[in-house]
Parts: structure tokens; C-alpha cells; sequence
């Protein structure tokens, strides 16, 4: 996936799109932005000047499909965590995870959410659910992963064509799609003729903590100096180091 | 986990983690399982007695377990390595050897006033034995033991026809809050059951009359230093408790120790005195 | 004793080994699993025939084409229409989300009909001379905006109110340079996908004092002082010299400079924040008339309809004098602050809303009466501000209502006893029978001109799967652009500007709404402000406390937060009818800790 | 009723009256009360009733759990000093080494199924292990572990004088009890591994550079550093619970000797700990932090963190006490030792909780704020559930069984002591 920092308008529709799409539940009264959970998140992020030097771009960050020792896969205790070899996605089994949260402590994204609440729908409205994805219990942990439902989809339907590989066009995740501004765009890396493989390659992109040797599959890219600086580790600014 | 599981594959890490965890288990479970198996097999031999008796004396104070020879002067320093079976005892089999027990004329010993006829055996636990001439052995609780024990509130005394071993329980008294094991001199089978006023309490058939059988126990000279021994430990075992006035060294304790020591936890006096753990 | 215990434990323990030897326990196991994969309480999402149905969407006059997934009808996710060609396929988060609003915890469920209908009219036979029946229409330019005009034309003293509607449309296509004085061009202003398309073929100026997602992707973000914008807008027309412009405004000489050039290079174009503002009328000094601004285009009538009452401004109405006051707050639309509203009434005033929300009007509203809300209720939706051509489009409903409701138009026709019918049918055969422009199919981006379709499948189309649009009429010059708006009544003895930093249009919004506004800090909460340090150490504010919102119009409970972004002596705001409330009328305010 | 209960009280053993006994458990039955309410809820109403959050993934529970296992090391190491090494003066404190690592490992345990989100499903890790994560490893470790050490307290228990009464009881304690060196063998093993998966469970997180270590093969340096500094406090922690128990129970419970030695052990494992976790750090500051594109000195630029934490660890905590323990002169005052002790104890709980709390609230994206985090009353009482177990299981084992097999002993010398010193002599 690459995604145009310098596009993005931070409107929230990806976030909404995902969360109608896999079925996860609106935000219990007691949750806040630390015990929500947005599969894809868009921060706010900014350079750190006060006005009027300040200014602010949005950063959607989801799932980075880690492709080296994927953090989170390896250390799940019970193989809750996969990496599929033929897509490189990095799925998450939560019928098979315990919720020791293990997987999010190594995760230095912080794509991964646990469910701190059962989920509740308001009366009727579990009438909209997804019926391609199951909604999670209490107590386990789920994250982006691309849309798998989407992406189970589009195999049948290749299937049903007696074709081996899906038709790119059939699978597009939820956020891609919804993306009123194409920000957003979503492709198979390792074919050099999408669009996504040539924005790779572009000089003004980068990855978040590439340094972390994690192979993230998102590639972000700006025009704008200063947000390309997010890619590297923090730096805290003086005294109280507080920030945002 | 197992082979049939989902995300199991034959590959060396695999092998080396579930082998290792396996490996564990199974050393765990064969040791409880050994263990389980052998104390059945302790059980079907009847060694619980012994293994008690074991178990207790090395719980007991070092104090406790002196070897006899220290007591007739022999030795200054000597702790028992064998439970008081003199029997396995190749030092005191030679020392033995080298020169036997004098004979000491008159029947009655007098130590602190109290009478240790030489005609009995003593074990260290309180009690003699005194081999009769239809071969039977009369036990019962010594002078020291009597006057620990004072009239006893209970009295257990095994049926006719049970097996009682040597150091194993013979019978067992109550008195005041004191539950005392008394400590069978000999092995043998109990013919007869007898009382404090017969002055004995159980008739044992023994397994053997031969001297082995009776090796272990004190006798003669020996009897004087183990009294006095006694006296400083029973004396030791009061102080501890708190009880005064502490009868003056060498004083001729009262025919019921316990009545003149109503605060005393008699119990653990008595244990001291006749060899519990 | 204990022989029996040892053989019990042998028994149980024989067994339990035993057992270990069938596959039982495994099976048992390996299930366990399975079963705690679907744990209770957990809703399972219903399984059906899965197919697309095509709708527009009402919750904002830009009107979006949406495709809607269905499983058995029900629809479980919105999209765009990619094909379509002002829409491209975009749609904001509400818009994505809004096939929630139908189940809406908060939504108004039950209202006195019966009584309303009495008291209204009651009221209408009882009032006295000169006292007014009025209805006020929150989103002018629909059909059944129409019916109200009709309503009141029939009614003696009718009156049909807006809150203002521009009589422009703007071609954003056309436009080089856009100098924007703090609309929300790429949140929320026009259709998002129009907006965006056009995105990279015009230079954006965003003239604003705080830097709202709309400045922060502008190329040229100029922070202004509030309430100076005149000021700088006298500068560019040259009605003031760019030296005391710089002065009041704060905003550097050579931007005032580069913004004039870039306005007089041609096909530029102005807008503003309030579409009614007097700013707008800059765009007669660029020439942007008739080339990026140009006279706002409905679709065609049927002549029946003639008979209509004027459109006036709520703030034009005499006050004092309605009697009745019927407001369609069904669709969120622009927001008349309720101190505005108040003068006009009577004393004896009957006021009756119509609506999904207990947050707007429904606050000083005798009767509130619960309205169908998107996607139940069988709509159309005027042009956007944004859209030149002339086009017709039917929110057909996705959903029956889950709730008993009254129907706006329905309620106002009765009450003035207007011929039955159904509006929207009339309006389509109107607009087939002039035969002009074509029928754009959503299936499959197939359009076919008007005249080629018979009037049924014309109607059936329009209902099922696209729309109308004639995009061959001629651009015309706007009249009556910037005329003079009620004055705010400016109360400069508090200290904060404000500034409404977060659009938000009111009405119902998605549950899932929490992820942007409470999961995330992506958009702003309706209570809460932003402050900047110096003022919030100004009065003992800390990031997250509780604190009072007061202006001259009363006060709120908010939620402080503290960002170095914000300039001192402003307080950041979202909107939202509460909100409207409280500083439509005054845009100066206090905030103090609770 | 009292007199019930004196028959279970080993003979010639002081042990307080009844009633002062149930006066001393009374206060903690109702912490542990509390506490299983606390815990109810939790698992109950789900871990919403706590603070943690998706940031704070891992919040105190981890924390102590780490803290507690720690400390808990003493009874592996401790038994691995008597039956392996044959340390003899051992034999003093290993019975109530045994029964402080049961109670560490079960509570531990018992935290942890609180914590995790669904315990139901607990055993997955059995049933579908990842042999490559280190958590893995710890469950199969402790859960181990946690059944050597019951098997170790069953003698004790059974050694109690009114179960010893049973036959088949007495045998088989006597039986078990000659096989007690193989568990202890095992449980050297088990307790060497899974210390060092805690530590590991840190130092694989290549996500989180403040934690993040090279090492060997698969394991991080942290997993050779956890086994030592365990290892190291082990001994500290039962030297300081038996002299605290010395001092609450009024009551000589063993030799001087034993105190020494364990001092002399514990400091001398410290001294290399603290050598290595310096070498450690060292590296980790220059090299492996440095290369993940972290300047180690932004750790510790976020407050409260400052350097002054590596100082604490390493030299206040570490160095210092290792010092004391491993000067005769100070050894022998009671106080240095205890007090060198509890601040080894401190040194160790110090460093598991820079690695989980000050791990979790450093950022790592550019963007990310600086989290703090506090526990809910729910965490707190559901860890003082923890400790009132500890201390009841503790009380009781005191009480009733013989924890400290030389205490009758040095009783008697002690009267012997106040009879005339000729008597004592023979002793």
C-alpha cells in the first residue's frame, strides 16, 4: 500500500470505512483514544511550532505488514499471529488468541488493538453488520489485515472464474475505497508495473522506522521535508518532554 | 503440542522445545510414580514402624543421639549413626569384644533414687525388658518413665497377637496434654497385655532370644551415666519450658514429675524424654 | 480405610489413563476451541442474498451517488459511485456511516402527532390580523421545499423561511485560483469528489486564522486575525491601502500582495466561510462572474406549481408576529441560531419541529415530531453549491422507517390543504416532458437522453439506480450576490475569538463517529474547545479539564484542549446546533474552569 | 478448639496461641477478600476494570509478576545450592526457601490468568504452542516448575506430626523425600530457563529498541541476565523473609552461619551480575540501540526516567549491596546484611520494572505522545489478593509444619545457655 501524506485531508472516512466493513463495534462510554479500536488510525501529526509556524499533516497509520521477522507474529505464544507467504500479509486469528497482549507490546506501530469491552451494537444496528466477517469477542487482540474478507471474496470469485490469481480490481481493501481524496492506493508490491510499486520507488518516499529492519509494506510519501522527519525515532524536545 | 495439532511440523526446534518439555514431564512423573511404588512396597513390608522410628531419631537433638559408649566414658564425643540398632553397630561389636560389660553383683541399682534393677535390659526410650523363663519378655516403663508419666490419663495397649518391633511403637499413653509413643524394646508378638499396677505392661513373645536380640539395648554399668544423662536432659527439657523451680542436680525427681509441673508443656517434655520426633 | 481411598484413586486414575488412549479427550479438546470461537453475546451478522441498490445520499446538499451493499435488502456498507461525474465515487465519513442512522440510540422516536396537529390548527384559526404562519426550511431548493411554498401560498400570511440560500453556484472546474476566507473547501464544502477532482488544477489560498485541514493542504495558508477579513478583502479590491491591511489583518504585506495578483490573473474565484457574505462580492471585481461564479441552476418545474410564497430569510421576517412556526430540521442543513429565531414569535407562539435530533430546535420546540431520517425517507436534493449543471436526483429509501414517522411534507400539505399527490412524481414527468438533458444509470455509467425514455421508466430509473442532468445550458452572471447579513453583535469585552474550527453539520451522526471524534483525536468533539497555552495558563485550564464555554448567548460545558497551534486570544470550536446556539449571534467568548 | 489445634503444631515447636494466631491472619483474609473481589471483577466485567490501555498493553501485574518470580528464585536456587552442590547449612532454610517459591509461582500464575483477556483459553498455548516465542517458553517453564515445587512441599506437609500419624503418609513422605535432589535438579533447570525467557521475553522485542538486545543464538543478553541477577537475589530474599520471620515470631530459626552464607552466595552472583549488566549496557548504548536509528539518550529524556534510573539499577542497588555482602567485617552485622539484602531485592524489582513500564511508556513512533499510566484499584487489589496468600500460606506453614528444621536445636542450646555453661558444653 502507499499513501500520499500530502493528500490526505484527515476527513476520517477510511477509519469509518473500516470499522463498517469489519464489523468492529462503536466505542463504549467509558473508551478513549487509548482503549479504542481503530484498525487504521489517522494521526494528526505536527512540526512541533507554535503558531504560526505551525503546521499539520495527517498520517493514516495501519497494520505495516512487517515482511522481516514480523514482531508480532513471532512472539504469539500460539500461533494466533500468521504471515501469509504468497500475499505477505501479516494475518491475526482471534479465535486463537488468549489476549496476553504480548503481540502488542512488540508491535512498534501500535496497530494492534484489544478488546477491553464485549461488542455492542445499539438495538438494530447489528443489522448492518458485514456478514463476511466475524465481530470478536472480549479479550482478544485484532488489528488491520487488509481486508480479509474482501480478500477471501475475491479468491472465490477467481475460483468460480477457474482462475489461480485474483483480479486485482476485485480486491481493494475498505479504506483504499473509501478515500475521497486517493491518498490511498493499494497494489501488489512486487509486481514493478502497479501503481503502488512505482510510488515506492519515488525519492519523496519513505517508511516508518525503516531502521527497525521490520520490512513495513507501507510506503508513506511527502513533499514536505519535515514530514518525511516522522519516519525516524522520536525526539523529545527539551524539559518536560510532554508533547501532543 | 501433538503431531495431528495445527502449526505442529516435524522440524528441529520443534523437536528440541517439545523434547526438552516431555523430557520433564516424564522425569517428573517417574519420580512421584517411584516413589509412590516403593512406599507401597514399604507398606506391604511393614517397615512404617521403622521408617518412623528412623525418621524421629534423626529429628531428634543432636543432644538425643549420643552412642552408649560416650555414656560409659568410652568415648568424649560420639553421636549414633545407626538409630540405636547397636546390633548393625561394628564399633560397638568390637569395642564389646575387647572388654564385655562388668558384672555387677546386687539386683537392685539405685540412681537418684530411683530402683533400676540389673536384671532388665533398658532401652533409651524409658522402657526394660526382662526375659522370662518360659522365654516370654515382660515390658514396661522404667522408674524415670513411670514418674514422667505419673498415672496416666490413657492407656493403649496393642491386642494380643500384634507385631510390635524394636524402636516401633509398643503402646501409647496419654497424660495431661502428652501423647507418648513408648518405644518397644524388643520385636516379638504381644501374648499378653498387662497394667501399671502389675508393673508391666505387655508379655511379648520375641522373635529371637538370642543376645542380638537384646544387644541394642543398655544394661549394667551403663545404666548409672544414661540415668544421669537423662536427669540433665529432663532438667534441660524443664528449664526450656520455663519450669521452676528446677529440681536441684541429682535430686530425686517426685514419684509424678508432671503434677509438680502444671505449666510445663508436658507434652513436648515427654517427647524429649522418650524419643519422638 | 485408607486401602479403600488408594483404590478409589486407583480407579480414577486407571480410567483417566485409559481415556488419554482414545481419541475422545483430544476431540474434546481441539472442539473446546472451536466453541470459544463463538462466545455468547457476540451478534452473528445475518447471511443472504448480497446485491448492490443505488441511492443519493441527504445528510448534506451535495448529495452524493451512493451504491449500498445489501444482504437481503438491508444495506450493510455505503460507497461511492464511481462513474459518476461530479460525485467520482467519493463520500465523506458521515455519508460512508449513514446507514447507521436509522438505529441510532439518540434518535427520536415518538412525538405528540395528534396534539400537534390540533394545536397548529387551533392556532391557524385563532390568530389574530396580521399574525403569521410560517415554515422554515432548513434545506431550501428541494421539491418539497416546494410544497412548502405552495403550503404557504395557500395559507393567508404564509410565510416560507430559510436560512439563506445562495442563488450562485461556483465552477470549480473553471477556477485557476481559489481565495477561500475560511470555507471548508476540502471539508466538507460542495461534493467532496468534485472538490477533490478539481483539487490539482487550482491554487488554493486559505485566508483563516486558525489552520483547519483545509489550510493545512492549501498552498498558501494566510493567518489572519479574526473578524479583520473585510479588512483584507477592502485591500484586494484596492478600497485600502495593503500597508493598513498588513496592519489590522496580521498578515504579511507581500502575501496581501501575492494573493491580489493571483486574484486579478483571472478565473479566480472568492469564497466564503457564510456563502451570504458580502466577501462574495470580490468576485465581481476579479471577474469571476459568469466564469467560476455562476447563476444557480434548478431543474424544471410543472407550471401547477407557480402559485409558490417568496423565499425570505429568517432574519428578514417581522418580528413578533408568527403565530406558527413549523420547522423541517429532517435533513441537517444550515442552522439558524435560535436568537434569531425567538424575536419573530408571537407571544402565544406555537413552534413545531420536525426531526431525528433532540439537539436542535427540538431544545425550544413545543411539538417535536420524529422525521424519517437517510436512508427512509424518499427525497431530492437540490444542486450544490458546486454543481453548474442542472441536475434531479431521487434519494430513493434503503429502509422502511424503524420508527413511526411523520412525514414533513405530507404533515405541511395537509395542514394547508393542498391537493394530494406525490410531488416528486409530478416534478419527474415535468422535467421528462421538456425532453431535455439525459439519464445518467448508475448499473453501468451508461447515460441516455430524457427523450429516448418513456415517463414510467424515466421515474423507475430515477428511483432505482441514477439521475437527471443537462449539462448544456448556458452559464449565466449571479444576481444578488453578497448581500448584507444580519449583523453579528460583536461584544468585545470578552477576551476569545471563536473560531468554528470543525465542521459539523448537526443532526444524526453514526455511532461509529466515536472512532474520529473519541477512539482517535482526528475531529473535534461538538464539546470541546482548543485553547492555546498562553490563555489556558491565563485561566488555570489544564489539557482535558472540564471548563465553561460563555459567550453573551449563555454557556456550555466543554472539554479543554491545550495546542500551541491555536493563536492566543482565539478559542477553537466545532460546530453543531448547540453551538450555533451559543455564539451564532456573538463570535466572542470566555472560557472559565468549571 | 485450641487443643485441635495444637495437635497439628510440631512437638517441642513454640508457636502462639490460637487466638493471636487467628488475630495475626484476620487483617489478611480480609486483604485477600478484597483482592479476589477486585479479581472477579476483572474477569467478570473484562480488563476494561483496569488502566492498561493499547499503549499500556502491559501494566503493573507484568511488572510484579516479573518482580515476584524474581525474588521466588531462591527456592530453585537455594535447592540447587543443597542438592547439587551440596551446600549442607542449606538444609536450614530450604524448606521454607520451598515454600516461599510456591507461593511466588502460584500467585504469579494466579495474576496471570487474570491478565489475560480470555483465560478460558489459557491452555492454547499448550495445545498450539509457538516454539519461537519466548512467552511460550515461560508457560511451559513456570507451569512446570509451579508442579516440581508442589511436588517439593508435599514432604513438608506430610512431615506435619498429625499426618504422619497415617502410615502410607509417613512412607511415602519418607520415600519422596529420598528422591527430592532429582526435582531439584529438574527445577534448576526449568527455573534457569524460564528466568531467562522473562528477561528474553524483553530483549527479542526488535519493535521496542529500549528493550531490544543481541545475544546468543536465540536468546538476547537479557535472558543470561535475568537467570543471574535471579539467581542472585534469590538467596538476598530468603535471607530477608527468614530474618523477618525471626523478628515477627521472636524466635531463633537458624544459624548465623547459614545467614553468612547465603549473604556470601547472594553477593558474590551480584557482583558478576552487575559487571555483566554494565557490559551489557554498554554495548547497548553504543552499538544496538544506536543501529535501530535510537540514540540511547532520548530513553532517558522523557521524566520522570532519567539516567539517574541506570545509576539506581546498577551501582545503588547492584554494586553497593554486592559490596556489603562480600565485606566479612559488615557481613557479620545483621544489619548491613539485611539492609544489603533488601536493597539487592530492590535493585532486581527496579530493573523489571524499567524493562516492562518504562519499555511501554517511551515512544516509538516520531508522533507518539509520552504515555504515563497508573493502575486502577482493581490492579492493586487484585496483586494485594497475591501477597495476603503469600502471607497466609506462609502463617500457616510456619505454623504447623517445620519450616526450619534447626529451630527445636537451637531452642534447647538456648536453655542450655541459661543452665550452667559445664552442662551446655556436652552439647
Amino acid at each position: 500500500m502507499s499513501i500520499d501524506i500530502d493528500k490526505c485531508n484527515g476527513c476520517g472516512a477510511c477509519m469509518v470505512a473500516c470499522a463498517v466493513e469489519n464489523n468492529i463495534p462503536p466505542a463504549p462510554e467509558a473508551a478513549n483514544d487509548r482503549k479504542g479500536i481503530t484498525w487504521i488510525r489517522v494521526y494528526k501529526v505536527d512540526n512541533h511550532r507554535a503558531y504560526p509556524e505551525r503546521r499539520t499533516a495527517f498520517v493514516p497509520v495501519l497494520c505495516q505488514q512487517c515482511g522481516h521477522d514480523t514482531p508480532c507474529a513471532h512472539v504469539c505464544p500460539q500461533q494466533a499471529v500468521d504471515v501469509d507467504p504468497a500475499t505477505g500479509i501479516v494475518g491475526q486469528m482471534p479465535e486463537r488468541c488468549l489476549g496476553c497482549r504480548y503481540c502488542m507490546v512488540a508491535c512498534p506501530y501500535h496497530a494492534r488493538y484489544f478488546n477491553w469491552w464485549d461488542p455492542k451494537w445499539p438495538a438494530g444496528m447489528e443489522k448492518t453488520l458485514n456478514p463476511d466477517v466475524a465481530p470478536r469477542m472480549r479479550g482478544v487482540v485484532e488489528k488491520c489485515n487488509f481486508c480479509h474478507g474482501r480478500w477471501h471474496a475475491a479468491q472465490q470469485k477467481a475460483a468460480a472464474a477457474g482462475k489461480r490469481e485474483i483480479d486485482a480490481a476485485d480486491y481493494v481493501p475498505a479504506c483504499v475505497e473509501a478515500c475521497p481524496t486517493g491518498a490511498l492506493r493499494f497494489g501488489d508490491l512486487n509486481d514493478a508495473s502497479t501503481e503502488v510499486a512505482h510510488d515506492a520507488q519515488r525519492p519523496e518516499s519513505f517508511r516508518l522506522l525503516e531502521k527497525l529492519g521490520t520490512e513495513p509494506k507501507i510506503h508513506y510519501r511527502s513533499q514536505r521535508d519535515w514530514v518525511r522527519e516522522i519516519a525516524s525515532a522520536p525526539r523529545p524536545e527539551g524539559k518536560d518532554g510532554l508533547r501532543g | 503440542m501433538l503431531p495431528w495439532n495445527y502449526g505442529f511440523d516435524w522440524n528441529a526446534s520443534h523437536i528440541i522445545f517439545l523434547g526438552a518439555f516431555y523430557a520433564v514431564l516424564a522425569v517428573v512423573a517417574a519420580t512421584l510414580a517411584a516413589a509412590a511404588i516403593r512406599s507401597w512396597h514399604a507398606l506391604r513390608a511393614g517397615k512404617a514402624e521403622a521408617i518412623r522410628w528412623h525418621s524421629d531419631f534423626e529429628s531428634l537433638p543432636d543432644g538425643d543421639r549420643v552412642c552408649r559408649h560416650v555414656l560409659t566414658g568410652e568415648f568424649h564425643h560420639r553421636q549414633c549413626p545407626n538409630a540405636f540398632c547397636c546390633g548393625e553397630c561394628a564399633t560397638h561389636a568390637n569395642l564389646i569384644g575387647r572388654h564385655p560389660l562388668p558384672k555387677v553383683e546386687e539386683p537392685e541399682e539405685e540412681v537418684c533414687g530411683m530402683a533400676f534393677p540389673l536384671n532388665r535390659f533398658y532401652h533409651r526410650g524409658h522402657t526394660w525388658a526382662r526375659l522370662e523363663r518360659d522365654g516370654t519378655v515382660l515390658v514396661g516403663l522404667d522408674e524415670l518413665g513411670k514418674r514422667l508419666l505419673g498415672q496416666p490419663d490413657k492407656l493403649l495397649l496393642p491386642r494380643p497377637g500384634r507385631q510390635v518391633h524394636a524402636n516401633g511403637t509398643a503402646f501409647q499413653v496419654r497424660r495431661r496434654n502428652a501423647k507418648v509413643r513408648v518405644l518397644s524394646p524388643v520385636d516379638g508378638k504381644v501374648v499378653e497385655t498387662g497394667s501399671a499396677e502389675r508393673g508391666w505392661y505387655l508379655r511379648i513373645k520375641p522373635e529371637s532370644n538370642n543376645v542380638k536380640a537384646f544387644q541394642h539395648l543398655l544394661r549394667g554399668a551403663e545404666i548409672k551415666p544414661w540415668i544421669l544423662r537423662e536427669m540433665e536432659r529432663l532438667q534441660l527439657a524443664l528449664t526450656d519450658e520455663g519450669a521452676s523451680p528446677a529440681l536441684a542436680d541429682g535430686g530425686v525427681p517426685v514419684a509424678d514429675i508432671a503434677a509438680s509441673y502444671p505449666a510445663a508443656d508436658w507434652d513436648a517434655v515427654c517427647g524429649e524424654m522418650f524419643l519422638q520426633g | 480405610m485408607t486401602t479403600t481411598r488408594r483404590n478409589l484413586f486407583k480407579f480414577v486414575g486407571g480410567g483417566a489413563a485409559g481415556a488419554l488412549l482414545t481419541p475422545a479427550p483430544w476431540r474434546l479438546i481441539t472442539d473446546a476451541a472451536l466453541w470459544s470461537e463463538n462466545w455468547p453475546g457476540i451478534p452473528r451478522p445475518a447471511r443472504g442474498e448480497i446485491r448492490a441498490r443505488f441511492t443519493h445520499c441527504t445528510l448534506c446538499p451535495a448529495g452524493c451517488a451512493v451504491r449500498a451493499r445489501c444482504v437481503n435488502g438491508q444495506p450493510v456498507s455505503l460507497a461511492g459511485v464511481k462513474p459518476h461525474p461530479i460525485g467520482h465515487g467519493a463520500l465523506c465519513p458521515w455519508g460512508i456511516a449513514g446507514h447507521h442512522l436509522p438505529y441510532h440510540p439518540a434518535r427520536v422516536r415518538q412525538g405528540p402527532v395528534k396534539e400537534a396537529v390540533a394545536a397548529v390548527a387551533r392556532a391557524i384559526a385563532q390568530r389574530g390580523a396580521g399574525e403569521r404562519v410560517a415554515v422554515l426550511d432548513l434545506r431550501p431548493g428541494r421539491t418539497v421545499s416546494w410544497t412548502y411554498r405552495r403550503a404557504m401560498a395557500a395559507i393567508e400570511n404564509g410565510l416560507y423561511l430559510t436560512p439563506g440560500q445562495p442563488a450562485y453556484s461556483i465552477d470549480l472546474a473553471a477556477a485557476k485560483t481559489v481565495v477561500s476566507f475560511g470555507a471548508p473547501l476540502l471539508d466538507g464544502w460542495g461534493t467532496p469528489g468534485n472538490v477533490f477532482a478539481a483539487r490539482d488544477h487550482f491554487r488554493l489560498i486559505q485566508i483563516e486564522p486558525v489552520e483547519t485541514r483545509t489550510a493545512a493542504l492549501a498552498d498558501m495558508w494566510l493567518p489572519i486575525r479574526p473578524g479583520t477579513e473585510s479588512v483584507l478583502a477592502a485591500a484586494l479590491a484596492g478600497e485600502t491601502t495593503i500597508a493598513e491591511a498588513a496592519r489590522v489583518t496580521g498578515v504579511e504585506e507581500e502575501a496581501v500582495g501575492a494573493v491580489q495578483e493571483a486574484a486579478q490573473s483571472g478565473s479566480a474565484v472568492v469564497l466564503a466561510a457564510d456563502p451570504g457574505s458580502p466577501l462574495m462580492s470580490l468576485n465581481a471585481k476579479f471577474g469571476a462572474l459568469g466564469r467560476t461564479v455562476v447563476a444557480r441552476r434548478e431543474s424544471p418545474l410543472p407550471d401547477a406549481w407557480k402559485k409558490a410564497a417568496p423565499v425570505a430569510e429568517m432574519a428578514a421576517a417581522p418580528d413578533g408576529a408568527i403565530r406558527v412556526l413549523l420547522i423541517d430540521e429532517s435533513l441537517p442543513g444550515g442552522y439558524v441560531p435560535w436568537s434569531t429565531i425567538e424575536p419573530k414569535l408571537a407571544a402565544n407562539a406555537i413552534v413545531v419541529v420536525f426531526s431525528s435530533t433532540s439537539e436542535g430546535y427540538a431544545r425550544h420546540a413545543q411539538y417535536v415530531l420524529p422525521a424519517p431520517v437517510y436512508p427512509e425517507a424518499a427525497e431530492d436534493i437540490g444542486p450544490a453549491i458546486d454543481t453548474v449543471a442542472e441536475v434531479f436526483r431521487i434519494a430513493a429509501p434503503l429502509v422502511a422507517p424503524v420508527v413511526p414517522v411523520v412525514k414533513p411534507g405530507e404533515f405541511v400539505a395537509q395542514m394547508a390543504g393542498l391537493p394530494q399527490g406525490d410531488p416528486l412524481r409530478e416534478r419527474a414527468d415535468a422535467i421528462h416532458k421538456t425532453g431535455r438533458g439525459a439519464l445518467l444509470s448508475y448499473a453501468d455509467g451508461k447515460s441516455t437522453p430524457a427523450k429516448e425514455v418513456t415517463a414510467d421508466d424515466f421515474w423507475k430509473t430515477l428511483n432505482q439506480s441514477g439521475c437527471w442532468m443537462d449539462e448544456t445550458g448556458k452559464k449565466a452572471a449571479p444576481s444578488g450576490l453578497g448581500r448584507s447579513v444580519t449583523r453579528l453583535t460583536s461584544h468585545d469585552e470578552l477576551p476569545l475569538a471563536v473560531v468554528v474550527a470543525e465542521f459539523n453539520r448537526g443532526g444524526l451522526a453514526s455511532p461509529l463517529m466515536s472512532k474520529l471524534e473519541r477512539e482517535s483525536n482526528l475531529r473535534m468533539a461538538a464539546n470541546r474547545v482548543v485553547l492555546s497555552p498562553a490563555d489556558a495558563r491565563a485561566n488555570g485550564i489544564e489539557s482535558g479539564g472540564r471548563c465553561l464555554l460563555e459567550t453573551a448567548c449563555g454557556r456550555m460545558n466543554v472539554v479543554a484542549t491545550i495546542d500551541a497551534g491555536v493563536p492566543s486570544g482565539v478559542v477553537e470550536v466545532a460546530g453543531g446546533p448547540r453551538m450555533a446556539d451559543l455564539c451564532g449571534a456573538s463570535r466572542r467568548a470566555r472560557v472559565v474552569r468549571a | 478448639m485450641g487443643f485441635v489445634d495444637k495437635e497439628f503444631i510440631a512437638r517441642g515447636l513454640r508457636r502462639s496461641s490460637t487466638g493471636r494466631f487467628l488475630l495475626w491472619i484476620l487483617p489478611w483474609v480480609a486483604l485477600l477478600v478484597f483482592g479476589l473481589y477486585s479479581a472477579g471483577l476483572c474477569l467478570v466485567k473484562g480488563l476494561n476494570q483496569t488502566n492498561m490501555d493499547n499503549r499500556f498493553a502491559f501494566g503493573h501485574w507484568i511488572f510484579l509478576d516479573l518482580a515476584v518470580i524474581a525474588l521466588g528464585a531462591g527456592a530453585f536456587f537455594t535447592g540447587f545450592l543443597l542438592y547439587i552442590l551440596k551446600i549442607d547449612e542449606l538444609r536450614a532454610v530450604i524448606n521454607s526457601a520451598v515454600v516461599i517459591g510456591l507461593v511466588c509461582y502460584s500467585g504469579a500464575m494466579a495474576v496471570l490468568a487474570v491478565d489475560v483477556g480470555q483465560p478460558l483459553r489459557a491452555w492454547f498455548t499448550f495445545w498450539y504452542p509457538n516454539v519461537h516465542s519466548m512467552l511460550t517458553e515461560v508457560t511451559f517453564c513456570i507451569s512446570c516448575y509451579l508442579t516440581v515445587l508442589l511436588i517439593e512441599y508435599l514432604p513438608i506437609v506430610l512431615r506435619n506430626r498429625k499426618l504422619r500419624d497415617v502410615p502410607s503418609f509417613l512412607v511415602f513422605e519418607h520415600e519422596l523425600h529420598k528422591l527430592v535432589y532429582v526435582l531439584a535438579g529438574v527445577g534448576t533447570f526449568l527455573s534457569f530457563f524460564h528466568q531467562g525467557s522473562l528477561g528474553g521475553l524483553y530483549g527479542v522485542l526488535r519493535g521496542r529498541p529500549f528493550a531490544f538486545r543481541e545475544g546468543l543464538a536465540v536468546w538476547p543478553s537479557t535472558f543470561f541476565l535475568f537467570i543471574l541477577s535471579a539467581a542472585a537475589v534469590g538467596p538476598s530474599f530468603i535471607l530477608l523473609t527468614t530474618w523477618m520471620v525471626e523478628k515477627l515470631s521472636r524466635k531463633r530459626l537458624v544459624r548465623p552461619a547459614v545467614f553468612g552464607r547465603l549473604a556470601r552466595v547472594s553477593g558474590l552472583l551480584l557482583a558478576v551480575y552487575v559487571l555483566a549488566k554494565a557490559v551489557d549496557t554498554l554495548v547497548w548504548i553504543n552499538r544496538t540501540s544506536p543501529e535501530t536509528g535510537f540514540q540511547a539518550w532520548q530513553y532517558y529524556s522523557w521524566k520522570p526516567f532519567g539516567t539517574w534510573i541506570l545509576f539506581a539499577e546498577i551501582v545503588l542497588f547492584g554494586l553497593l549491596p554486592a559490596l556489603v555482602m562480600l565485606t566479612p567485617r559488615l557481613r557479620a552485622h545483621t544489619g548491613w546484611l539485611v539492609t544489603a539484602a533488601a536493597m539487592a531485592c530492590c535493585g532486581v524489582a527496579l530493573n523489571r520494572f524499567v524493562m516492562t513500564v518504562q519499555t511501554l511508556a517511551l515512544p516509538t513512533l516520531s508522533f507518539d505522545p509520552y504515555l504515563s499510566y497508573f493502575p486502577s484499584w482493581q490492579e492493586i487489589g487484585t496483586f494485594l489478593a497475591v501477597v495476603a496468600y503469600g502471607v497466609l500460606v506462609y502463617s500457616f506453614s510456619f505454623r504447623y509444619f517445620n519450616l526450619f528444621p534447626e529451630e527445636r536445636e537451637l531452642r534447647l542450646e538456648a536453655a542450655a545457655q541459661e543452665e550452667e555453661p559445664a552442662l551446655a558444653g556436652r552439647y
